[in-house]
């Protein structure tokens, strides 16, 4: 296994890529489209070896490489992927290529800098979940800040300057404390991997401060309750691309925060502070979904749904110290993070798929307003059968991978206690309110106006992307056992770390 | 900072040899006062003759610098007046290239300007020659006349152009607030000097130890507020603002870059190095006054229209930051600070490089507005002052990341860890309004202005400055070991 | 005695020179007390036998320096009247502040002493010392480079002073006596056809 | 006997009312520059006293370079005034307003 | 049994459905019809060999995983299957309907754009009925449960266009999650004393769960059994439409009719009584779930019947009925009468399958009319219809003989014979309810097919009676509507059918209590025309004939004089009013105070924007120190060297 550099690969080739689509320019867009999309279909070509070659039951890493990058500071370029992080590379990799398409003739304006954008963004994101090295990790946390900055900015809507600057400043915000924690990490283990973080004894105070700070830095991103204002705002200003990959990749880089950071290096302030995010993640979900029921704008509701979803996914990686507490034992925590892992990837592909779904109205109409639309399942049948598959979905219906997460989450969050899952399981009524309502409101009834009348069936393109996610959600939702193989031995590794006390014994 | 103390030839008699160590301040007197002649007699006539002697003569310096100057002990000069080590080698070395590029990035803006007369280079090179006094100063006294000549030159610098109308009112205000700084200096020195009887660093390093008395904390607190002046740090800021935007674009290019190494060559000898023994009373006095540079600088940042203004309150915030390397009191903090220097400057070089370049004929093109829509008009440079803005924000993978994080690191490392997450905190705040020029050029329309016309040369040149700003972001090793090694 | 009570009599005029002159509503008077602090710090300097300096600084200061203001004073042409109003309505905030650091400082060298010995007195000297030698000596050996340095310096505000206020006027009519010289029968007229000029 | 602790209160004296001319006077810009001689002044007084105290001549060889830099510093600081007083028409320390904020 | 044949009986339908739905362009309508009825034919028939295997060739149940799924943590959730008798039986019914249905609906839907997707849907749903049924964990029968509501949700909205259907989807699938929430809980609750999904060991492990007590409020326990079954039983009340959750199945009239009769009233609402049916091990631990059952039962069975009787609309009038009738079979689960509960839901499922069909057909050739009141005397013009459909009603007021009768009546005696708390209220209830399902049936028979003709214009022009392809499943389902019960009940209800496929208690066991009298299905039908409930389901249909035939002017009357009482029934007791009103008002309030009030005012507005505003303020503020004046410059210098000085001099 070793001695492939396959992650370096799917790192450094879409920001290659999008260095070369940046070189190719404007002037020759289609050029540049094509050296996108070759690029990123490589990126997902460059994923293959890494699955085939991945080894199931292991919670060790794999793939790794490790050389020495700052020898002023120990950092290292150190990666790895276990059975956590590699199902969200493969999720980058296979997200961006939809994006790539879909804005394919759609952008116009600065098109070769747009993809550009995106690629050199895959590369980060691949580049965040593939590090061992905390330094690198915050590195490429940081760093994608800047093309997302450009993304909103440039090809947003018309507050795409605020929607941007408050993402920026927000998750800036957020992660710099992180960076302080990181290094304070670093003082006393005495370089930057992440596997001497782990093993690290820490105090309680210290692990307080710093579960405190890398909280912040991830709940920004996730977002939980009550940090989330920028991802509504974000989302509704950025361009279809964006707004895509915003919901299916960066959010998931909050939750693997915690699964990666916060969990195994602050086990015992986890313990302690457990009740803190788990009360989070359910007003998250509870309080979000009822937002999400009175918006009018279709992408700000998709984006509301995101946050409550993205709380059963906090939700199930924090129960484990209530299920220990609750029942004695650890049995079913691992049901809890499974889901966590489970919501993601769906989460991923059906948020980007609904976000896809609205790109394709809005390049029509031009507008989100839910009170512009309606039936347009009329002159759409196409678009209506997988934009309703997709809402179904999203309200985590069986047989869609939208329903495990979900499910696994309030099986773990029972064993926590009955209240616990009686609040997540109320999306299942508010979140079919809300995506059913919106389905009702847009897609089905009579022609509304003349302009849905006019509206024009999906094309070629815009049924490939939208297909293959949908084959994707269903595929994952029936078949979902490759994904919960390749994850279980981590997920139980993570778990052993997270039950396993870190205050030195005094 | 200690090493082997070689007694100074002066007294056993002086051969030429012996003052070898001294070759990049000879150089430089030499060539300005060369310059100055050829100037005189044939300087009208041509046009860019001095200009190119005076990239001459910086290369020249930077040869014998190279050749004579490197060296890995620490050498005493001229009664121990003098220190050579390898600190002094690298930050004159870096002056050299800084005030080339400033040099490179000016002469345009000169020319159209019609301030390109020899005395602008003189003054230029005295300026630097000051700096380097300053860097390797190993006494009061040197120290002094360090500061005094660079600061003489800068005020008269600021003046230079006559036409400006607001150059005279900057540099009158320049002036009067530096020397007052250089009074309270003197007075700081003189007590410093009456409480031990010294005016070697060497030796006042070593004989303050005891303790801190009235005296020595008054002196402290003088010569602590001259520094803080220099650097530009809150409340003895105020001349920035007024001085950066009312100076020609080249010289607040000057001192924005070159005489920021001199500050920090001043902090590090003066207070690092003379006031070693006593760092309690330094440190707690240096945190203070960070603290507030990086509060009101990040702050009243925020509200300027003009960018030269705003990389003013940028350069205030960002004396805090080094500041704070010196507040830890510990080597590595000094590392950090000198890491965070250099990378300053250099981003710096190519922030101001842009708007030299970017300015015309009675148009200095130096609010912020006036980026608006850059990215649609000329990409490249759009692109490169998004990376100088990034880096200077702080975030990777450029190298004003690895500047911010090594001070935190030391600031941990010497338990202020409120103090470094304050920083970091501070700098989300920073982070706005260089994100606003970023906004302004790829968010907003471009209106009526127009592609900017600028020379391929430039261009290559501010290209190379942004490229080594991402490249020592991408791989900061090397420069974070030089740091290393030459504050052992 | 008598020293002490020189000095307290030098002390008083400095002082009260000083103030004149911050609050002299001309400048030329302030220039002039100015003038007076000079004079009287040289008395008290040469009272402790630092003559050297003494001497120097009423030629530096009072022969060279303050001539030049004197002359710049002149030499602006200042509204007098404008500038005669005075302090303020914060001065009593610049005064507590004043106080303040005299109190300070002053406060310390009385009851802290600074750590050292204040009430001593100078260093006795020998006949035959001789101040003047003394530091000529020590100015040439020791004190070679800072020496160097202060040429440089003065060098920098030779060129600068020029450099900013030497002036060629514009618009100042000159004979340019080659061109004159130079000149063409043809180029000396030249017809311009314009148009009419409209009516506005 | 006049001790060092008369020369230095002298000096703080003569430090405190320079800088109380500098702050306290918003017309004439040369009046500061005269302050700023009054404050080189009382920094002087203290080396020469310290000089003397001590018993070395350190102190005084600073003094004879600060005198050679105010100098240096007149002449440069005049002329920026005159340069000032060209371009504005007036020396006014209140009309020094147009950087700001 | 062969597990290839067991999982080809759903996959059949799906591949079938996935052709017709994504394909249906290419094989055409013939081409969707066929490929679907020849996939629910098979399923039929295969459905028809696996109950003989049990039944003839007594092979044991077949209780074995036919696809891993995914595995958590130890926890199996897989597709598998248990087919015993019981689910045997709901194979045959379900596949059976599906396919007259299937049948019925080429001459429905002959017009209709949407014809291949029709069939896509209706085979789908097919499939998860299967699957729903056939389960042997919770899981899939989650996915089952689950997958019928969505195609019910589809297909309720098949007309999209119509405002009304969409709104009647998403209410009903909405209503159905309300019942899923619970459903989920349950299931959850199941793994917590389990730790396993599958039926088996949940069913092992009751007894032991029935000890344990779970505390929800601090010093409150519950019983940890009853609290799941509860929470399984939510989910059955809103799939088998419950009060108060029962608001969407009238409203489902929306869809088309051939889903009328399919979902809404012959398989997926019955899915609530087959799975609490097939929970009997676990339900039977619980008293107080089985008193809550029975309570919900039957005041669903009287309250909804009372609804039918003020309704003109046809297929609400029999909707409504489908509500009453679904209320009996839940009462009786509640009095732990599981056969007796799927022996009615099985005549049921005939009957009304039947009836919708008919009504169906009627609107059909009514030219899409479903007022009743502008019918009348539809027999002469078509006869089929009208037979049939009379063998429909007759065997949902349970005359005696038709199919209706038997199992009703055994339910009745079921309940009268139960202890259980909340029994004698359920007795009154279903008595009571035999002379209202009289009443409100007939009162629709002959408003629609007797009396004068009250067709209007259109309608009169228009009129034409269906062919056979749709009359023959009406007469496909009138057969076993007569005589299933008369051929079944001996061997369902008291041969010990479902043997181990239904658990209950020596001491619960009312079937065989009434059991013991019984004495072939001749003379329980003969016992059945003494006086009881025969009679007041004879009373029933007089009443009708007096108010409908003989004095249609009494309505009227009657409405005045019980004007609250009818105002009443005719908002449905406000439940509607209450739902759209109150609770959705409220959750659209709730998220309007949240969005605007919490995120947008408080942390947007005060912490987000405020701290940014409050940065511009300061900003301003030390904007504004920077005053231009040197000597304010100064005076700051020495402001801060003063300070410098006092700090560390005197420590202030």
């Amino acid at each position: 296994m070793q001695g492939h550099d396959w992650l370096s690969v799917v790192i450094w080739l879409p920001v290659a890529g999008g260095l070369l689509t940046l070189a190719i320019g404007d002037r020759r867009a289609q050029a540049a489209r094509w050296a996108a999309l070759l690029t990123s279909l490589a990126t997902l070509a460059a994923c293959v070896p890494l699955c085939t070659g991945f080894v199931n039951g292991t919670a060790a890493f794999q793939f790794i490489e490790r050389v020495p990058w700052i020898a002023a500071l120990h950092a290292q370029y150190y990666l790895g992927v276990d059975g956590i992080s590699l199902p969200l590379i493969v999720l980058t990799a296979f997200m961006t290529v939809p994006v790539i398409i879909a804005g394919w003739n759609v952008v116009e304006k600065r098109p070769a800098q747009y993809f550009a954008a995106f690629l050199v963004m895959e590369g980060l994101m691949i580049g965040v979940f593939a590090s061992l090295d905390a330094l690198l990790f915050y590195f490429f946390w940081e760093a994608m800040l800047i093309p997302m900055f450009v993304i909103i900015g440039i090809w947003g809507g018309p507050r795409r300057v605020y929607a941007t600057l408050k993402f920026f400043l927000y998750t800036f915000l957020g992660s710099v404390l992180m960076l302080v924690a990181l290094i304070y990490l670093y003082l006393k283990a005495g370089d930057y991997s992440l596997a001497s973080m782990q093993r690290l004894p820490l105090s309680l105070v210290e692990q307080r401060w710093i579960f405190l700070a890398f909280l912040l830095a991830f709940a920004v991103k996730v977002p939980m309750w009550p940090v989330h204002t920028w991802l509504p705002d974000a989302h509704v200003e950025a361009p279809t691309g964006g707004s895509v990959i915003l919901a299916a990749i960066m959010l998931k880089m909050g939750g693997y925060g915690l699964l990666r950071f916060s969990l195994p290096i602050t086990p015992d302030a986890s313990h302690e502070l457990d009740w803190l995010i788990v009360a989070l993640s359910l007003i998250a979900i509870v309080y979000i979904a009822f937002v999400a029921l009175v918006q009018q704008d279709m992408k700000k509701l998709v984006a509301y749904s995101s946050i409550a979803h993205m709380g059963f996914v906090t939700l199930g990686a924090f129960l484990v110290f209530f299920i220990l507490s609750a029942t004695g034992q650890v049995k079913g925590a691992v049901n809890g993070l499974d889901g966590a892992m489970v919501q993601m990837i769906s989460h991923g592909l059906i948020s980007g798929a609904l976000f896809l779904c609205i790109g394709v109205l809005y390049d029509r109409m031009h507008t989100r307003d839910i009170s512009a639309y309606g039936g347009v399942v009329n002159v759409m049948p196409k678009f209506g059968a997988l934009f309703v598959l997709f809402a179904l979905a999203n309200s985590g219906l069986p047989g869609t991978s939208g329903f495990i997460g979900e499910f696994l989450v309030i099986l773990a969050s029972f064993k926590a206690s009955f209240w616990f899952a009686l609040l997540a399981a109320s999306i299942l009524v508010v979140g079919a309110a809300y995506n059913l309502w919106l389905i009702k409101r847009v897609v089905f009834g009579p022609v509304a106006n003349d302009k849905v009348a006019q509206l024009q069936d999906l094309n070629g393109r815009e049924f490939l992307v939208l297909g293959v996610l949908a084959v994707s959600v269903v595929l994952l939702g029936v078949w979902p056992a490759p994904l919960l193989d390749m994850m279980e031995a981590s997920v139980q590794h993570l778990l052993q770390q997270v039950v396993t006390s870190k205050i030195p014994v005094i | 900072m200690t090493g082997a103390i070689v007694v100074s030839p002066l007294v056993t008699g002086m051969s030429l040899s012996s003052l070898l160590p001294a070759i990049p301040e000879i150089s430089l007197a030499i060539s300005a006062c060369l310059i100055l002649l050829v100037d005189v007699y044939f300087g009208a006539g041509r046009r860019g003759l001095t200009a190119t002697l005076t990239m001459l003569a910086l290369l020249v310096g930077a040869m014998l610098t190279m050749q004579y100057g490197m060296r890995m002990d620490r050498i005493l000069l001229f009664h121990s007046l003098y220190v050579a080590d390898p600190l002094a080698a690298f930050l004159k070395l870096a002056g050299y290239i800084a005030m080339a590029t400033a040099l490179f990035y000016s002469q345009d803006y000169l020319h159209t300007r019609g301030i390109h007369g020899g005395e602008y280079y003189v003054l230029c090179l005295t300026a630097l020659l000051g700096i380097f006094v300053l860097i390797s100063a190993n006494s009061l006294l040197t120290v002094y006349l360090g500061i005094e000549l660079l600061s003489l030159s800068l005020y008269a610098l600021v003046a230079f152009d006559r036409e400006s109308g607001i150059a005279a009112e900057a540099a009158i205000k320049y002036f009067v607030l530096g020397a007052i700084a250089s009074g309270a200096l003197l007075y700081g020195m003189s007590m410093l000097y009456g409480m031990t009887g010294t005016l070697d660093l060497d030796q006042l390093g070593t004989t303050v130890r005891h303790g801190p008395d009235a005296g020595l904390i008054i002196g402290i607190a003088f010569v602590v507020a001259a520094v803080a002046f220099k650097l530009g740090a809150v409340p003895f800021h105020m001349w920035v603002p007024d001085v950066y935007q009312g100076a020609p674009t080249s010289v607040t290019l000057y001192i924005a870059t070159v005489s920021n190494l001199g500050s920090f060559a001043l902090i590090l000898r003066l207070l690092a190095h003379g006031l070693a023994g006593l760092p309690q009373i330094w440190t707690q006095m240096l945190i203070a006054v960070a603290v507030l540079s990086l509060l009101i600088g990040n702050l009243t940042a925020i509200a300027q229209t003009n960018l030269k203004r705003m990389l003013a309150y940028s350069a205030i915030a960002n004396a805090g930051f080094v500041l704070l390397g010196f507040a830890t009191g510990q080597i590595a903090g000094y590392q950090a600070a000198l890491n965070f220097t250099i990378a300053y400057v250099l981003t710096t070089l190519a922030a101001f490089g842009m708007i030299l370049m970017l300015s015309r004929s009675g148009f200095e093109h130096d609010e912020i507005a006036d980026f608006k829509g850059l990215s649609s008009r000329d990409p490249l440079l759009a692109a490169l002052m998004l990376v100088l803005m990034f880096s200077t924000a702080g975030v990777p993978p450029f190298i004003g990341f690895w500047a911010k994080l090594w001070i935190i690191q030391a600031l941990l490392g010497s338990g202020h860890v409120w103090l470094a997450t304050f920083a970091v905190l501070i700098s989300v705040v920073g982070a706005f309004y260089y994100l606003r020029v970023v906004w302004y050029m790829y968010f907003e329309d471009a209106g009526e202005r127009e592609r900017p016309d600028t020379r391929p040369r430039m261009r290559l040149i501010l290209l190379l400055n942004t490229a080594a700003v991402t490249v020592m972001g991408l791989l900061p090793n090397a420069l974070l070991s030089i740091c290393e090694r030459v504050i052992p | 005695m008598l020293p002490l009570i020189l000095f307290y009599v030098f002390g008083t005029i400095l002082v009260a020179a000083a103030l004149a002159v911050i609050v002299a509503r001309n400048p030329v008077y302030s220039a002039l007390c100015l003038v007076l602090c000079f004079v009287t710090s040289a008395g008290l300097w040469l009272l402790i036998e630092a003559e050297f300096l003494a001497i120097v600084l009423v030629l530096v200061y009072v022969g060279a320096v303050m001539v030049l203001f004197l002359f710049v004073v002149m030499m602006l042409d200042i509204n007098l009247e404008e500038l005669r109003s005075g302090f303020t309505r914060f001065a009593w905030l610049g005064w507590i502040t004043a106080g303040v650091i005299v109190f300070e400082v002053a406060g310390v060298v009385v009851t802290r002493k600074l750590g050292l010995d204040v009430m001593r007195g100078p260093v006795p000297l020998l006949s035959s010392y001789s101040n003047t030698q003394e530091l000529g000596a020590l100015l040439y050996s020791k004190y070679a480079y800072p020496f160097e340095i202060a040429a440089m310096l003065l060098l920098v505000a030779i060129v600068a002073a020029i450099a900013l206020t030497l002036r060629h006027r514009r618009g100042l009519k000159v004979q340019n006596i080659s061109r004159q010289v130079a000149a063409r029968a043809s180029e000396r007229v030249r017809l311009v056809k314009m148009d009419a000029e409209r009516r506005e | 006997m006049i001790t060092l602790g008369h020369m230095l209160t002298l000096s703080a004296v003569l430090f405190a009312i320079s800088v109380a001319g500098i702050f306290l006077n918003r017309k004439n810009v040369l009046l500061l520059l005269m302050c700023i001689e009054l404050l080189l002044l009382a920094a002087n007084f203290n080396f020469v006293a310290f000089s003397r105290y001590l018993g070395q001549l350190d102190g005084q060889i600073f003094v004879f370079f600060v005198l050679t830099v105010a100098a240096a510093e007149s002449a440069i600081g005049l002329a920026i005034l005159v340069v000032l007083f060209r371009e504005r028409r007036s020396i006014n320390v209140e009309e020094l307003n147009r950087l700001q904020g | 049994m062969n597990p290839h044949l067991l999982l080809a009986i759903p996959v059949l339908p799906l591949l079938a459905a996935l052709l017709a739905g994504l394909a249906g362009k290419a094989i055409g309508r013939a081409g969707a019809a066929a490929v679907t009825i020849g996939a629910v034919a098979a399923s039929c028939v295969l459905s028809c060999v696996v109950l003989e295997q049990l039944l003839v060739e007594h092979v044991p149940a077949f209780d074995g995983t036919v696809y891993g799924w995914l595995v958590s943590d130890g926890v199996r959730m897989q597709v598998g299957f248990l087919v015993d008798h019981l689910s045997a039986l709901m194979m045959v019914v379900v596949t059976f309907v599906s396919l007259c249905v299937h049948v019925y609906t080429i001459g429905y839907m002959h017009d209709d754009p949407g014809f291949q997707r029709f069939f896509s849907y209706i085979s789908l749903f097919t499939f998860s009925m299967l699957m729903l049924v056939m389960s042997n964990n919770f899981m899939q029968l989650f996915f089952g449960w689950e997958a019928v509501g969505v195609v019910s949700y589809l297909l309720i909205g098949f007309w999209y266009t119509r405002p009304s259907a969409v709104f009647a989807n998403l209410k009903a699938f909405l209503v159905n999650r309300v019942g899923d929430f619970g459903f989920v809980l349950g299931i959850a609750g199941v793994l917590y004393y389990t730790g396993s999904l599958d039926y088996r060991d949940a069913f092992a492990a009751a007894p032991d769960i029935a000890a344990k007590s779970m505390t929800l409020f601090q010093g409150h326990g519950w019983s940890a059994l009853t609290l799941i079954c509860i929470c399984l039983f939510i989910g059955a009340m809103g799939k088998s439409a419950q009060m108060p959750l029962h608001v969407w199945l009238p409203d489902s009239m929306e869809g088309p009719t051939p889903i009328s009769a399919l979902i809404h009233a012959a398989t997926m609402v019955t899915a609530g009584i087959f799975m609490v049916a097939r929970m009997s091990p676990l339900f039977e631990y619980s008293d107080a779930a089985l008193s809550f059952v029975l309570v919900i039962g039957a005041t669903t069975a009287l309250f909804m019947g009372f609804l039918g009787i003020v309704n003109d609309d046809i297929k609400r009038v029999i909707a409504y009925s489908t509500l009453s009738q679904l209320g009996y079979m839940t009462v009786a689960l509640g009095v732990s009468g599981y056969s007796v509960a799927i022996f009615h839901l099985m005549t049921h499922a005939f009957f009304k399958a039947l009836l919708f069909l008919a009504a169906g057909a009627v609107i059909i050739a009514m030219h899409h009319e479903q007022d009743m009141r502008k019918m009348g005397g539809l027999r002469r013009r078509m006869p089929v219809t009208y037979w049939t459909s009379m063998i429909g009603a007759l065997a949902l007021i349970g005359t005696p003989f038709f199919s209706g009768f038997y199992s009703k009546d055994a339910l009745i005696e079921a309940v009268h014979a139960s202890t259980r708390y909340g029994a004698g209220y359920a007795y009154l209830c279903v008595l009571a309810g035999v002379f209202v399902t009289a009443l409100y049936t007939f009162r629709m028979m002959f408003l629609t097919f007797h009396g004068e003709e009250r067709l209007d214009h259109h309608a009169q022009e228009h009129f034409h009676d269906v062919g056979w392809d749709m009359k023959a499943p009406l007469v496909a389902l009138a057969i076993p509507s007569l005589i299933i019960g008369y051929l079944t009940v001996q061997p369902i209800l008291f041969g010990g059918y479902f043997g181990e496929a239904i658990k209950v208690l020596q001491a619960h066991d009312v079937v065989g209590e009434i059991g013991r009298e019984f004495h072939g299905p001749a003379a329980f039908a003969l016992h059945g025309l003494l006086p009881g409930p025969a009679w007041l389901a004879a009373l029933g249909v007089y009443t009708a004939w007096l108010f409908v035939l003989k004095h249609p002017e009494w309505g009227a009357d009657v409405r005045r004089r019980a004007g609250w009482f009818y105002r009443l029934l005719v908002n449905k007791y406000y439940f509607d009013w209450f739902n759209e009103n109150v609770l959705a008002r409220i959750g659209r309030g709730l998220g309007i105070v949240l969005w605007r009030g919490g995120d947008q005012a408080l942390i947007d507005g005060a912490v987000v924007n405020g701290s940014a505003r409050m940065v511009g303020w300061l900003a301003g503020v030390t904007r504004r120190l920077q005053s231009g004046f040197l000597y304010s410059y100064a005076f700051w210098m020495i402001i801060g060297l003063a300070a410098l000085l006092g700090w560390f001099l005197y420590g202030i």
